[in-house]
């Protein structure tokens, strides 16, 4: 039973390890890669306004709710997506209309998260 | 201020520098830096019959982050200096300049005793590869700039030059 | 600290200041806009120009007559020739130099051209100012064709130094009458196929109707001309207003729109391109025989005085004001460049909008940059 | 409603003849070749405007007021260094959207203290013609709300128009 085991534990260290390699592999590549001398004429590489213009003021502010709904919605959707990958995977297996009818009624009760935000007026993107 | 691009790098290749410089000749994607005439002959170089995309040229990014070609297409004044030196900081290693057309190369037809405004050429903020001369250069000069920026990176020119009838 | 804009009521959320800045696709060149915005809404948007000041009217204190025309082709690049025509006709104005019908002929029919070329440079720039890059390429396509003929007959593409005091560079042969005509009779089935792929577009529609409402009033104490202008209801065309050239023997309208908004000022401009083919044809039917360029004296020295000649520009009305003190240089060259007032006015008219409506008013506005700054 | 220039003489005569609080013409001589009549109606084919009015510098806001009633818009302000006069001239030009009508009215300072009401409550339009004008004469305009350099660098403090300008 333990070889078994110790079989999975290394899928799932390979996994970490191929995930951890994806994240932080381009900052290495690029470390040995990038040209170390770099030509500057007013050394403003670091900012991060590109207009050529410098930034007035700050833009941590108070923002509007509107943009925090907006990112609601975002969310909302992709949390669905995230359920239904598993779904796809064994979707076409043997196929009984069952499935096919749990899948219409759990993307038709996300769905209404499109139909609470067009009556709250975030897509009217009004000024509060 | 020299011109060549000193890419010392902590792990280099012979082989692979060749291919580099070859895919970076045929993917030079430039900025859109349009500041007078010249500009509406870059988009004309750009549009279908003079087709800028045939060198893989057509990407035109606006953030110069993204851009590895600045094509200085106009004037550039005494106001607008220190936007044009920021723009070229923030662009990444290595990048080019192609000067184009007589405001950029030295000031053009706006240089005379007493003038206020204007930079009499842009290799006076960097470095600058190529220059094109023309006011506003033909959109086939722009093209041959380009071929001559591919010849500057790669050392070979890929189309050969066409010398006109004797 | 935070650039809080005293003109915000206090309690609503804090604004920012947000540079449009010169390097920025929509600005068409180098214009920058400092907007202070609330989140998405713009609360005022000032434009701050200057970066492409490149001393036109000083050049013309310190270069004869004649060396300051190729100045005129490279103010407002896109409409060369009229500014050529105005700088030309203000010259013969002081120093009353006759121009032979030809000439004026070839004028009109090389303005009007360049008017047409102008115009599909500003609809591809306004296309892709609202997300839509493909009709560049078949504007350009249609330029390019234009663009030919204009250069057998000027020599240049783009910033023309065709006018001459008394006349025109040189003739236009039989090739160039014949090549017009058929670049008329292909462009209009393209006006049409430009009208139904992009101007019933719903996208397009959306984007531009009810956007960025421009009353005559506000144009008038703004002093904004051209499609602007016209695009609130005022039938004001230089053309018709102070007649200049031959323009009084051609028949041709001048489109107007009530409306006022982004989409109004789109289908004016839309409108003058046919009514440019129709000025083209025509002029093409009664050209007459004859010399294109009148006597001149050998020496420029207009009489001292000031003369002022204006003309209808691509983008609006452009005035030559010429002070001449009687030397071989002029005095003072005043030019009254059309975008300087259709931008004045964009504070005012894009206040409380949206980011992106406001920059749909501003390309609707057809600015130039070096024409602002001169 | 469209205005005859006729009507425009005659409301421009009594504001020359009387000028705002009795003013009389500006304190040194006129200079000699200024036109004798102060509104003179010219030949457009021959100068490119039908009306033009010679004002005291204080009496240009009245005029824009008028220009303004009569439906007027503001064209240009142009302003000319006549540095052997001693004396700045500023031209105010005007059209009219749908009358036909140029008029050009034109006021003269002294170049030592050049300076000249603004207009820009009148026109706001002439905000930018006023402050462009300051930029390349220093052209001193009483009341505008914000002369800083327009077409010049923001430091700028030359003014690369004015005759005795050097670089």
């Amino acid at each position: 039973m333990n070889e078994t085991f110790s079989g999975d534990l290394i899928y799932i260290a390979a996994f970490c390890l191929g995930g951890l390699a994806f994240a932080l592999g381009p900052f290495i590549v690029v470390h040995l890669l990038m040209s170390r001398r770099t030509r500057q004429t007013e050394n403003k590489t670091g900012q991060y306004i590109e207009c050529g213009m410098e930034p007035i003021g700050d833009a941590w502010i108070r923002y509007s709710a509107i943009y925090y709904l907006y990112a609601l919605v975002f969310v909302a959707f992709a949390v669905d997506v995230l359920y239904l990958v598993p779904v796809a995977l064994v979707y076409n297996r043997q196929f009984v209309y069952r499935d096919f009818v749990e899948l219409v009624l759990f993307v038709g009760i996300l769905s209404l998260v499109i139909v609470y935000a067009w009556k709250k007026g975030v897509f009217e993107w009004k000024r509060r | 201020m020299e011109t060549t691009v000193d890419t010392s790098r902590i792990v280099q290749f012979a082989k692979l520098d060749e291919l580099l410089a070859l895919s970076r000749a045929n993917s030079l994607w430039p900025l859109t830096f349009g500041l007078a005439c010249c500009a509406i002959e870059m988009m004309a170089a750009g549009g279908p019959r003079f087709d800028i995309s045939r060198f893989g040229a057509e990407v035109f990014r606006p953030s110069p982050r993204q851009a590895d070609l600045m094509i200085v297409a106009g004037t550039v004044n005494r106001k607008m200096a220190p936007a044009v030196k920021t723009l070229y900081d923030q662009m990444l290693e290595p990048k080019w300049v192609i000067a184009m057309g007589n405001c950029a190369i030295s000031g053009g037809p706006f240089v005379f005793p007493g003038q206020y405004a204007v930079v009499e050429g842009v290799d006076k903020l960097f470095p600058v590869d190529v220059f094109i001369p023309g006011c506003p250069p033909r959109p086939e000069a722009l093209l041959e700039g380009i071929m001559a920026l591919e010849e500057k990176l790669t050392g070979k020119r890929r189309w050969p030059v066409v010398t006109p009838p004797k | 600290m935070n650039a809080v804009d005293p003109t915000v009521r206090p309690g609503v959320n804090e604004t920012f200041v947000l540079n449009l800045g010169p390097q920025h696709p929509a600005a068409h060149g180098v214009l920058r806009v400092k907007m202070t915005m609330d989140g998405e809404y713009v609360m005022r948007a000032e434009p701050v120009i200057g970066y492409i000041h490149r001393m036109h009217e000083k050049m013309g204190e310190n270069r004869t007559w004649a060396q300051f025309l190729p100045n005129t082709g490279r103010i407002d690049y896109l409409s060369a020739l009229h500014y050529n025509h105005a700088y030309v006709a203000a010259v013969e104005r002081a120093l009353k130099i006759e121009v032979p019908r030809r000439a004026e002929f070839l004028r009109v029919i090389t303005s009007e051209m360049n008017r047409i070329s102008s115009h599909l440079v500003w609809w591809s720039a306004y296309l892709i100012d609202l997300g839509g890059l493909t009709p560049l390429l078949y504007a350009f396509d249609d330029r390019e064709k234009l663009l030919d003929l204009l250069e057998a007959v000027t020599g240049s593409r783009l910033t023309y130094t065709y006018f001459r005091f008394g006349g025109v560079y040189n003739d236009v042969d039989e090739a160039f009458v014949r090549g017009t005509r058929q670049f008329v009779r292909e462009f209009r089935p393209r006006l049409k196929m430009y009208r139904d792929l992009v101007t019933t577009n719903i996208i397009l529609r959306k984007r531009l109707e009810a956007i960025g409402p421009i009353s005559a009033e506000l144009c008038r104490k703004y002093g904004a001309t051209g499609p602007v202008l016209r695009g609130a209801g005022v039938a004001y065309d230089v053309r018709r207003a102070e007649p200049y050239s031959v323009y009084p023997e051609l028949e041709f309208e001048i489109p107007t729109r009530r409306e006022g908004d982004s989409m109004a000022r789109y289908l004016v401009h839309m409108a003058e391109l046919e009514q440019s083919l129709r000025i083209i044809e025509q002029g093409l039917d009664k050209l007459p025989e004859g010399p294109v360029m009148g006597k001149v004296p050998r020496v420029l020295r207009p009489p001292a005085g000031d003369y002022c000649f204006a003309v209808e520009a691509a983008r609006g009305r452009f005035m030559v004001r010429l002070v001449s003190d009687g030397k071989d240089v002029p005095y003072r060259v005043k030019l009254r460049t059309p975008s300087f007032s259709n931008l004045s006015l964009f504070e005012e008219a894009s206040r409380g909008m949206i980011l992106p409506d406001a920059l749909a008013l501003m390309g609707s506005l057809d600015l130039v940059i070096p024409d602002i700054d001169r | 409603m469209n205005p005859t220039l006729d009507q425009l003489c005659d409301q421009f005569g009594r504001l020359v003849a009387t000028g705002p609080s009795g003013s009389r013409p500006p304190s040194n001589p006129p200079a000699p070749d200024a036109p004798p009549a102060p509104i003179q109606r010219t030949e457009h084919a021959a100068k490119g405007y039908d009306l033009e009015v010679t004002v005291a510098p204080t009496a240009v806001v009245m005029a824009a007021e008028i220009m303004d009633r009569a439906g007027f818009a503001l064209d240009a302000i142009t302003g000319v260094d006549w540095i052997a006069q001693e004396q700045m001239e500023v031209v105010y030009d005007y059209f009219h959207p749908t009358a036909p009508g140029r008029v050009a009215v034109r006021t003269r300072v002294p170049r030592a203290r050049p300076e000249v009401p603004t207009i820009a409550a009148v026109y706001p339009g002439a905000n930018w013609h006023e402050r462009e004008t300051h930029d390349f004469f220093g052209l001193v305009f009483a009341g505008h709300p914000d002369l800083s350099p327009f077409l010049l660098p923001e430091d700028a403090t030359f003014h690369p128009l004015r005759k005795d300008y050097q670089p």
